[in-house]
């Protein structure tokens, strides 16, 4: 923290703005770079990010995220039916309904802390998905998940004249359609916005105040602080980053499923933020991008395509490299993220964050040591480019 | 009223699969302090020993079907039935409780490889470290699974002498046409009778009294110039051997797939956190307080009455419990509260 | 991604300063490459085209979309012209030449549904948009299929159902891009009535359990429909969660419900476990009411029924297709399959074969890949040597009419793969139903 | 004028005694030591102060304020701060920021969404907690984690924590424990200079050198009640606190 002035914040920021509206260009070469992996990652690193402000700062370890992230969808997709196409009040409503569904489960389950916390948001989660794919299947639509139709009443756009003709509208942005790239850079947007916001939390007087939290409740509140709404406030803020990422997932795809809850995509977000790094501001969108980026691209390699990558090399040596690598590819690709997990925690404790600074700190290292400079500096160097002035959570 | 004890009994069957699971998993909360994710795939593998025991058992001699061309299809028949007769056939039949056999030794290696292996160097890290790469390490071992074995689940049945109902009603004097399978009161019995020895090893034996007081508190127990980690590391072996036994035995009554371990794992955590952290007792107890409340709420009768309750109640339940009892049900202060 | 095709400057893009600027005109080069192509994915004049074959990889059907996937690649190695041709020999009326489709060779890429919806539209929008696939196809679950044909609509790329069984497919949530070939749940109901008749009489009492989502309700209606209709009463229809595992406490109530037959409206893991645990508990060897008591399985499939083991042996359902069928277009089948692969192919490897062949020859018929004439080659198209029979693509819903198998657990298999026996081939006449009986609406061909 | 008011306090637990109708003022500026036997009730009767523990029956007030049932944070809202026995710090935080924190505590209350603005941009807080750890002499450790001081450092850490919230009483259990009597000396005098500021203490503590050099009231525990109270040289002779210590602690 004190490592990060507002001016390296500021610089921080503005590279993190310009890689991401750069995506399209430099993920290109490892073949990501089409707009719905590209609107994953953004929506995904949303949802880590939001999550980040609860488990990274405040050490809540939550189950059951997902819950909030499936009301997002609900909601902006249910917008879609009745309001209106426009992304706007769909991702409001989202966030708004998510929030207001974490206020309720936050209420309850804060009350207990550690494992007991996570069980009981994971409970809840796990009663919202069952309950969706079930008997909830008027308002979700159950197993096939709420769509939308032609025959919706779309009440504001109706209002307004707009005209959506034929066959199922798209949501629009004042008339740009919410596919392909559009899309990509409206949630490339939010995801910016939520970072700089997730940002000034984690640099605030509040987010000090969650950061005590996690290091020690007690002490904390014989220091005369009322702990409970803190965590509260951050459990409700990072369910409202997952409402907002539902109801992303919706402006470019409106098509919301009960599976969204499970307990599984769940996990999947407590993997994202441990894998890049909990408590660092850009770990969780790494995290986010890299599961994400197995999950659509190692899943897609098959025995053909393996063959056509390494066709340059003789066949008695192509054919059992192929068959090697096809166990971790195609059908074996949850192989590679299970051994991704381990490598990653055994490795590196603070999560790949760690590996990134590790090798920043080593590269300066050795700068330092060709430009004869005094070793002690280290990373207390005033630059404010330390690669620990990005993590308030160390 | 009899559909009543059939679904204590349901809910009794049920438990004890929760328990033994529970079981193992707080043992190692309670001793080593980790949140074991792989758990579930500990039971996983306990139920591929009875697989592959099954297998070799049945290694077979084919048979061509000449009216299928174009590719091979056979008849089986196990060399053990040429070999042995009849003999041969029992062998097989009994398959699944033979599997008991090699599953003691194989799960209790895996325990202490893991354990030895990559669990001690997570003692102090934070759960959530803990949990990735548990978690990464279930993957992995469903995944090689899964491509030893396949994605469907294999059919282990019950030997043929078990494999059908006792008629409990005649038994015990309830109404006609009560019946319950053998296979499932096995499983029951077979429970309670590990819960007992487990509860009973570490009741009466000194490695127990020592474990029980690390346990209680490791720091004291260690000044005491006990080692502890290497009995912790028996545990682990010891919690292995528990999971693995229940996915033995719970073959016959669910083929088990790659998948298994995971389907169980979420309930099983629940289970322990209802019974409280650390506390034996307490997993055991709500092992078979969710299993019977479970089937009760898949009554039709409470169907009728809260739509949906079946899918919810394990949950519900949890929620309640947690609280009313702020550490579960017999949970102690302070463990994984943090 | 090809962004680089598309002649910006690239020296300059690479300028830090207009590297913001870039990112933020990508979509409006994007935009104007879209306006300038007539539909999406045009292949142009390049030599091959793309078909995307989205298949569960993982989770609980993984081996199911292996076998998918094999069909598939089978399908396109007889499109292009290798090996034995299979089913392209057999099919009758067919424009298919060999050559590739429409001259074109194709090629495939694969991905992985999970069986989830989600993961579903994200890799098979990934076929969409980074590999410019013009059609795809995969399934195992009706509600995957829904959420992929739904995709395909807005997409405006054709979707080939696989396997998927729920009314609602070609019902409720038809769409003019998506097309079936599988059976549903209304026509095991009516495939299952004369059979379920002359084997247990229309005395009968059942009692359904049912997995609780739209799959399992679409087909509890079916059957209660065609079983009260011969007479039958329905003791309970109970719902059970998907993915239970232990079915005990729904199965320990039919004990003594008074019901002599059971139905299990399940499919995949859960009715290997309901059956195997029904079993159990005795229900197969059971009397009730004076008469055995019997186990119905509506949606049989042979690589689950391996996992029932010796449960699934006397126990009626119904099923798409089956290896041992001895028509000659099934015959084509099972041998080119069994040859490249060692074993018989399954209904679902089947029907995603079929697709595949179905398409190219619509493109074939329409002379483009455009997909409003493909939709319109295949709308209405009656065809033969499939393996079903006469088969009719009816144009009102995109569901292929055709007869219905019903089968047995084989008592005594003469291979480990000899586990259905055909009790019946139900001709296609019992199984219609008019087109607006489910609703929905197919959408119009330009999107 | 007294501060605190204790009057017939019970607390029992499960059936055990802690505390027998205690009763107990407080001076405002004053020392006040509170001495005992191991299971005296001396932590027990300070955990009634601040929140931890509630009595059975009886009073605590606090400036008029009624301290029973009241919540920890409350309670320090109200000015009152404590001082644990094993150091009760943020221990992965940096020294600057433990003390930082206790500080936007008494600035922005028990609760505040205070989001937006940049909390090293809160000059007076900095400039507040610097000050405080000059005073207790830690200013050169500032930029490091707290986990990593000596257990002395640490407790004087906790002492600044305490001290910059401006605290009207001052609880400290066993200030001294366990430390070496250079520091047990040096944390003497420390408070001695914490004296000069007007807070009210009250100081658990064994070590009866300390009690002697600091307090001026002391009132002994036993058994879960007062024996005594008085100034240091009446305790010193009193024959009831001889007994109660027989065979403790050197008097």
């Amino acid at each position: 923290m004190r490592d990060a002035t507002p001016r390296s914040d500021l610089f921080f920021f503005l590279l993190f703005a310009v890689a991401v509206l750069t995506m399209p260009l430099w993920t290109a070469p490892f073949g990501a770079s089409y707009p719905d992996l590209l609107q994953k990652f953004a929506i995904f690193g949303i949802f880590a990010i939001g999550f980040n402000i609860l488990f990274g700062l405040t050490g809540y370890l939550s189950f059951g995220h997902a819950a909030f992230l499936g009301v997002g969808s609900y909601t902006a997709v249910w917008s879609f039916k009745l309001l209106s196409m426009s992304p706007i009040p769909a991702v409001l409503f989202g966030m708004l309904l998510a929030g207001l569904f974490a206020a309720a489960i936050g209420y309850v389950s804060l009350r207990r802390t550690g494992i007991y916390f996570a069980i009981l948001t994971l409970a809840f989660a796990q009663m919202s998905y069952n309950l969706a794919y079930s008997v909830l299947t008027p308002i979700t639509n159950g197993e096939t998940g709420l769509q939308l139709t032609a025959e919706d009443p779309r009440a504001l756009d109706a209002l307004l004249g707009v005209d959506h003709g034929a066959g199922l509208p798209t949501p629009n942005l004042f008339g740009i359609e919410m596919i392909g790239f559009p899309a990509f850079y409206f949630c490339a947007v939010a995801l910016i916005i939520a970072f700089y916001l997730a940002m000034r939390i984690a640099r605030s007087p509040f987010g000090t105040m969650l950061r005590a939290i996690h290091s020690n409740q007690n002490r904390l509140s014989y220091t005369g602080v009322n702990t409970r709404p803190y965590a509260l406030t951050a459990f409700v803020i990072s369910g409202m980053y997952a409402g907002l990422a539902g109801s992303l997932l919706a402006v470019t795809d409106p098509l919301a499923g009960a599976e969204r809850m499970q307990w599984t995509a769940s996990g999947e977000v407590v993997l994202m933020t441990i894998l890049g790094g909990a408590g660092t501001l850009l770990g969780p969108v790494l995290g986010a991008v890299v599961i994400k980026y197995f999950e659509n691209i190692f899943s897609a390699f098959n025995n053909a395509t393996l063959h056509a990558t390494f066709d340059f090399l003789p066949g008695w040596l192509a054919d059992p490299f192929v068959g090697l690598l096809s166990l971790f590819v195609g059908d074996g690709w949850h192989l590679t993220l299970g051994l991704l997990f381990m490598i990653v925690v055994i490795f590196l404790p603070g999560g790949m964050m760690e590996g990134i600074n590790r090798t920043a700190k080593a590269v300066r290292r050795r700068r330092e040591a060709r430009h004869g400079a005094s070793g002690d500096q280290d990373s207390k160097d005033g630059s404010g480019l330390s690669a620990r002035a990005y993590h308030p959570g160390e | 009223m009899d559909a009543f004890v059939l679904q204590i009994l349901n809910g009794l069957d049920k438990g004890g699969a929760y328990a033994l699971i529970a079981l193992g998993l707080t043992l190692i909360f309670g001793t080593l302090g980790v949140v074991n994710f792989a758990h579930g795939a500990l039971f996983m593998l306990g139920a591929f020993c009875a697989v592959s025991l099954q297998k070799l058992l049945t290694l077979s001699q084919q048979i061509k079907d000449e009216s299928v061309t174009f590719f091979d299809a056979y008849k089986e028949v196990p060399y053990l039935e040429i070999w042995f007769g009849d003999t041969g056939s029992m062998i097989i039949d009994y398959a699944v409780p033979l599997s008991i056999l090699l599953a003691i030794p194989v799960m209790l290696l895996i325990g202490l490889v893991m354990e030895r292996g990559l669990i001690q160097y997570f003692y102090k890290r934070t759960h959530a470290e803990q949990i990735l790469v548990t978690f990464g390490l279930a993957i992995v071992l469903q995944e090689i699974v899964k491509s030893v074995f396949g994605a469907n689940p294999v059919p282990t049945p019950a030997p043929e002498i078990v494999a059908g109902s006792a008629d409990i009603g005649a038994m015990f004097g309830l109404g006609a046409g009560v019946v319950y399978p053998w296979w499932r009161l096995i499983y029951l019995v077979f429970s309670l009778i590990v819960i007992a020895i487990v509860f009973a090893f570490l009741q009466f034996t000194t490695f127990g009294m020592v474990v029980r007081a690390g346990m209680a508190d490791r720091e004291t127990v260690g000044l005491l110039g006990i080692n502890i980690q290497r009995r912790f590391t028996i545990v682990f072996g010891i919690a292995a051997i528990v999971a693995g036994l229940a996915g033995v035995m719970y073959t016959p009554i669910l083929p088990p797939d790659y998948h298994i371990g995971m389907e169980f794992l979420v309930l099983s955590f629940v289970v322990v956190v209802v019974g409280g952290m650390g506390s034996l007792p307490g997993a055991v107890t709500a092992g078979f307080l969710l299993g019977i409340l479970q089937s009760f709420a898949s009554m039709t009768e409470v169907k009728d009455l809260i739509p949906g309750i079946d899918q919810i109640i394990i949950y519900l339940v949890a929620v309640v419990i947690l609280l009313v009892r702020p550490r579960g049900l017999l949970g102690r202060k302070g463990v994984m509260e943090g | 991604m090809s962004f680089f095709d598309d002649k910006i400057n690239r020296r300059r893009v690479l300028q830090g300063s207009a590297l913001l600027g870039a990112g933020l005109a990508a979509p409006m080069v994007m935009r104007r490459r879209a306006w300038a192509q007539e539909f999406r994915n045009d292949p142009g004049n390049a030599g091959s085209i793309t078909l995307g074959f989205n298949v569960p990889q993982t989770g609980p059907y993984a081996d199911e979309g292996a076998d998918e996937l094999k069909a598939y690649q089978l399908a396109v190695k007889h499109l292009n012209g290798e090996g034995d041709g299979g089913m392209m020999n057999t099919m009758k009326p067919s424009s298919l030449k060999g050559n590739g489709v429409l001259g074109k060779k194709v090629e495939y890429v694969t991905g992985d549904t999970q069986t989830k919806s989600d993961a579903a539209r994200a890799s098979a929008k990934r076929m969409i948009e980074k590999d410019g696939v013009l059609m795809f196809s995969g399934g195992s679950s009706s509600g995957v299929a829904i959420a992929q044909q739904s995709l395909a609509q807005e997409m405006g790329v054709i979707f080939m159902n696989g396997l998927t069984h729920s009314n609602d497919t070609t019902g409720k949530d038809r769409r003019r891009y998506g097309f079936r070939h599988f059976f549903n749940a209304y026509m095991s109901g009516r495939a299952l009535g004369p059979v379920l008749q002359e084997e247990m009489g229309t005395d009968r009492r059942a009692y359904h359990l049912t997995a609780d989502y739209t799959w399992g309700w679409t087909q509890e209606e079916s059957i209660k429909n065609t079983t009260e209709e011969l007479g039958w009463q329905t003791v309970n229809a109970v719902k059970t969660p998907l993915g239970a595992g232990d079915f005990s406490q729904y199965i320990t109530p039919v004990l003594n419900s008074g019901a002599d037959v059971l139905i299990l409206n399940h499919y995949g893991k859960d009715m290997v476990n309901s059956l195997t645990q029904a079993v159990q508990f005795g229900l197969r060897d059971k009397q009730a009411n004076g008469k055995n008591f019997e186990i119905v399985v509506p949606l049989f499939s042979r690589l689950m029924a391996q996992g029932a083991g010796e449960n699934i042996k006397g126990i009626l359902g119904t099923t798409n297709w089956n290896w041992s069928l001895q028509d000659e277009g099934s015959q084509a089948f099972v041998k080119s399959f069994g040859q490249e692969y060692g074993y018989p192919p399954s209904q679902a490897a089947h029907t995603c074969y079929v697709q595949t062949l179905l398409y190219a020859n619509a493109c074939e018929m329409a002379g483009t890949f455009y997909p409003p004439e493909v939709i319109k080659a295949l709308e209405g198209f009656q065809f033969d040597g499939m393996g079903n029979g006469p088969t009719e693509y009816r144009a009102e819903d995109h569901q292929c009419f055709k007869s219905v198998l019903v089968v047995r657990g084989n008592d005594n298999p003469t291979s480990q793969f000899d586990l259905l026996k055909v009790v019946k081939e139900v001709p296609r006449s019992q199984v219609e139903y008019p087109p607006t009986l489910f609703g929905g609406e197919l959408g119009p061909y330009e999107v | 004028m007294s501060i605190l008011q204790v009057q017939n306090v019970n607390k029992s637990f499960s059936g055990l005694r802690a505390l027998n109708n205690v009763n107990l003022t407080v001076e405002e500026g004053s020392v006040h030591a509170i001495i005992g036997p191991n299971g005296a009730g001396k932590s027990t009767l300070l955990n009634c102060f601040v929140g931890r523990l509630t009595p059975d029956t009886g009073t605590v007030t606090f400036m008029g304020h009624s301290l029973v049932g009241r919540k920890p944070h409350e309670i320090n809202q109200v000015g009152v701060a404590r001082v644990f026995q094993t150091p009760e710090i943020f221990g992965d935080l940096t020294l600057i920021e433990n003390v930082m924190i206790p500080t936007l505590a008494r600035r922005d209350g028990s609760y505040a969404l205070n989001a937006w603005p940049r909390v090293d941009g809160q000059r007076q807080v900095i400039e507040k907690a610097e000050h405080l750890l000059e005073d207790v002499g830690l200013a050169d450790k500032k930029d490091l984690t707290a986990n990593s001081l000596s257990r002395g450092d640490k407790r004087r850490l906790e002492l600044a924590m305490c001290l910059v919230q401006d605290p009207k009483l001052l609880l400290l259990d066993e200030p001294t424990a366990g430390m070496s009597r250079a520091d047990t000396n040096a944390t003497i005098d420390l408070l001695k200079r914490i004296g000069e500021r007007g807070i009210t203490k009250i100081v658990i503590e064994h070590d009866m050198h300390v009690v002697f050099s600091l307090a001026h009231t002391i009132s002994v525990l036993a058994q879960g009640t007062v024996i005594a109270e008085g100034k240091p040289e009446q305790i010193k002779g009193d024959p009831r606190v001889q007994e109660a210590y027989l065979g403790g602690a050197h008097l």
